[in-house]
Order: C-alpha cells, then structure tokens, then sequence
C-alpha cells in the first residue's frame, strides 16, 4: 500500500520538497507517515495535517492510495 | 453558493454587481460585502507585494463546507466568495464575501462567521516581500473580533 | 466620512468603487459594505413601492452623530452613508453603509453599529403601497440581532 | 415668544397639517407645546419629540424660536 504526502507553504520551503511517496503494510497513522517520509525531522509544533483534503487528527490512520498533507497554520483572506 | 479562487486580479465591485444582476430582484433585503485587500504595510514593515499560496482541491472543499454550515445557520439567499491567489499587490483585494438574506441580521452574522472560518480553516498562506527585499511568511491571522 | 441623502435610485457598487478610488491605495485592509434593499413583500402582502420621508436637517444632523460615535468607539478610516428618500420600487437600493478600516473586526462592528443606530435614530418614514393599491405606514423596524 | 411644530409621516397624515406655530409667555414644556397646538388630541403613546433636530424627552423646556417636531418611531434603513 502506498499514500502520498504533500507539504505547503514553510514546511514545504523547510523540508525542500513538495511531496512524498510511502509505502507501507501494517496500519499506519499520519503522525507514523510524517516519520516514515522525515526520519531525521521532529513533526512541527501546531502542525496541520489532512487526508484526502478533510482534515484530521494525527493519530487518524491512513488507507491505500490516501493523499496526506502537512501544513503550517492557514493565513488566508 | 459560488466559490471562485482567481489567480489574477478582480474588482470587487463589478463581481458583486454582476453576481447580484443573476438574483431574482425584489427576493433579498439585505446585503453584505466583506473585503480584504492587501496594505502596504504589515507588523511596522513596508510591504511591497505578497505571494498566496493554497491548496488546490482542498482549499475548494472547505470553503464549501463552510459556506455549507453557514446556509444551516442562518437564512441565506445566496452568497459569493472569491479568494486571490499567486502574486498581489499592495491595494489588490486578497478575499471578497458577499451575502444576501431577507434580514440584514442573517447576513451579518453569516459574512462574519465566513471570513473568520476561512482565516482559520481554508489552506491559505502568505508570504511577504518587504521593501528590503526579505520574504518572510506570515505565520497566523489576527483575531477578528479583537484585531490587533 | 460622506453623508448623502439621495431623491433618486443609486448604484450602490458605483457609489463604492468610485469612493474608494479617492482613498489612499494600501492603506486599509478592510472594507465592509451593508446595503438594504427594497424588497416585494413585506409581512406577508405583495408591495409594489414604497414612499420614504424623512425630516430634512435633522436627519443629517443624526448620521453624522452616528458616524461620529462609531469613530469614536472604532479604528475608521472612512465611511459613506447613503439613505433614498422619496418613491422607491422594489429591488431599488435604499440605504448604504461602508466602512474602511486596517482590520476586519473595526470595519464589522462599525457597520453594524451604524445600521442599527440608524434605524432606531435617523428620521426616516417608510410608507408601502400594496398590490391592492391599499397604503400603510411601516409602524416599526425589525431587530437586526434577532430578525423575524 | 414663539415655537414652531412640525410633524412628520402617519402623524402629519393624522392631525392632517404639517406644522402649527404656537405663542407662549411661562416656561413651556414639549409635551405643553403638544397641547397648546393640539387640545382635544392625546400626545400618541411612543411619540418621538425633537427639538432644534436633536432628540429630547417631553419635559424639556422649549425656547424662543425653537423648532419642536414631534413623529412616529423612525422604520429608516
């Protein structure tokens, strides 16, 4: 199975990178696919995160094909 | 309902005026219209211009859903919202909500209630250039009700 | 801060584009508008229009002690105030209230204290002219926190 | 000394005439302006009174040359 991750905003210029694959086979958490993709990188403190555009809570799990996000506090309007 | 996220600038006025234009005349007592524009001035900095940054496919969805909780609330007729993205400039509006009910009460606490969830749940964000020509990312929304 | 009592119909979007385009580009951040309209039934009757007097001088005299306060009370930078009077038909816009300011929660309650300060103070009479050619005073506004 | 009344809207259409200009010597209330100029007619209950285009209540004492209005509760906006 396999989700991808998406980063925006400051996380994404931080980490370099807009997106992540992760494959993986036993149940896994947002929180657990931050790590998998950012073994060397503390989750951000007030991190937000989604799957499949709804968001989540980091202790939600995540199903084959989902598409997770991490992103900083949301500064629109 | 009608959602527009627009990469390029808009004039608040000619929107609402040609949205209202498609209304059954005579159905909405009321009106209002909310609009955030860029200053050129932002935490004691000149700003020179700003980058909008979303989600896409998300960004879409919670504006929907708030619009959504916002037509259970109160008595809606229909509502309009429009959201900048990509590069703005100083005096370039960033965010329009426009609200039509029968009672100016519904349409108030509707707009009201609107662009507070879109400050705190629509993946917006902003990125300043400074006359400097530092960037830096705005890192939270004031609070509405007692603005900074 | 602008006050006009206007004897013919308006468009309220032009009123506003054109007011702003005399502001300082950059400046504000916010800018709500609340435009009441006249709608085609009232208190369940059909209204084919409406006459509205007012008390010329006087009326004046009292927006401009309520724009007064609300600067007072909030961060403005600006506000118009436009209010019909005379024969007005159905989907005609009857008053309209914006408000500049740095941040969003000043704008809002601003206008919201104008709108309602008006219609409790400003010396203006509506008559409504049924469908059945039957003519009746309006004998008193709606609440605008708990509208029926 | 002099006063002029005006009245406005359902009250100006009731009493059939738009203003009256009462005489008077004693200090004179606004609510004695009311009955000078209208004897057989009760002050209607939620009258607004103004004097000189500013709201007052019916016990005030109304001047020389004053112009005292008296109307229904205002249904502006």
């Amino acid at each position: 199975m396999t989700i991808k991750i998406r980063y925006f905003a400051s996380l994404k210029e931080r980490l370099g990178r807009s997106e992540d694959t992760v494959a993986f086979e036993a149940p896994l958490t947002v929180k657990d696919a931050w790590y998998r993709a950012n073994a060397s990188q503390a989750l951000p403190v007030n991190v937000l995160a989604s799957v499949n555009m709804e968001y989540v809570d980091l202790h939600s799990i995540v199903q084959d094909n989902d598409e997770v996000a991490f992103f900083p506090p949301v500064t629109g309007g | 309902m009608t959602i527009k996220i627009c990469p390029t600038a808009f004039d608040p006025w000619e929107e609402v005026q040609a949205y209202q234009g498609n209304l059954p005349g005579g159905s909405f007592g009321a009106t209002t219209v909310f609009i955030g524009t860029m200053r050129d001035f932002n935490d004691g900095d000149d700003v020179t211009r700003m980058h909008l940054e979303h989600y896409p496919g998300m960004t879409e969805k919670q504006l929907e859903k708030i619009l959504d909780k916002a037509k259970q609330q109160w008595q809606i007729i229909d509502a309009l919202v429009i959201h900048r993205v990509g590069a703005i400039l100083p005096n370039d509006p960033i965010v329009l909500i426009a609200v039509w009910s029968t009672h100016r009460g519904d349409a108030f606490d509707a707009s009201r209630y609107v662009i507070e969830a879109l400050k705190t749940t629509a993946p917006f964000w902003k990125k300043e250039v400074l006359t400097t020509a530092q960037e830096r990312w705005v890192t939270k929304n004031t609070d509405g009700y007692n603005a900074g």
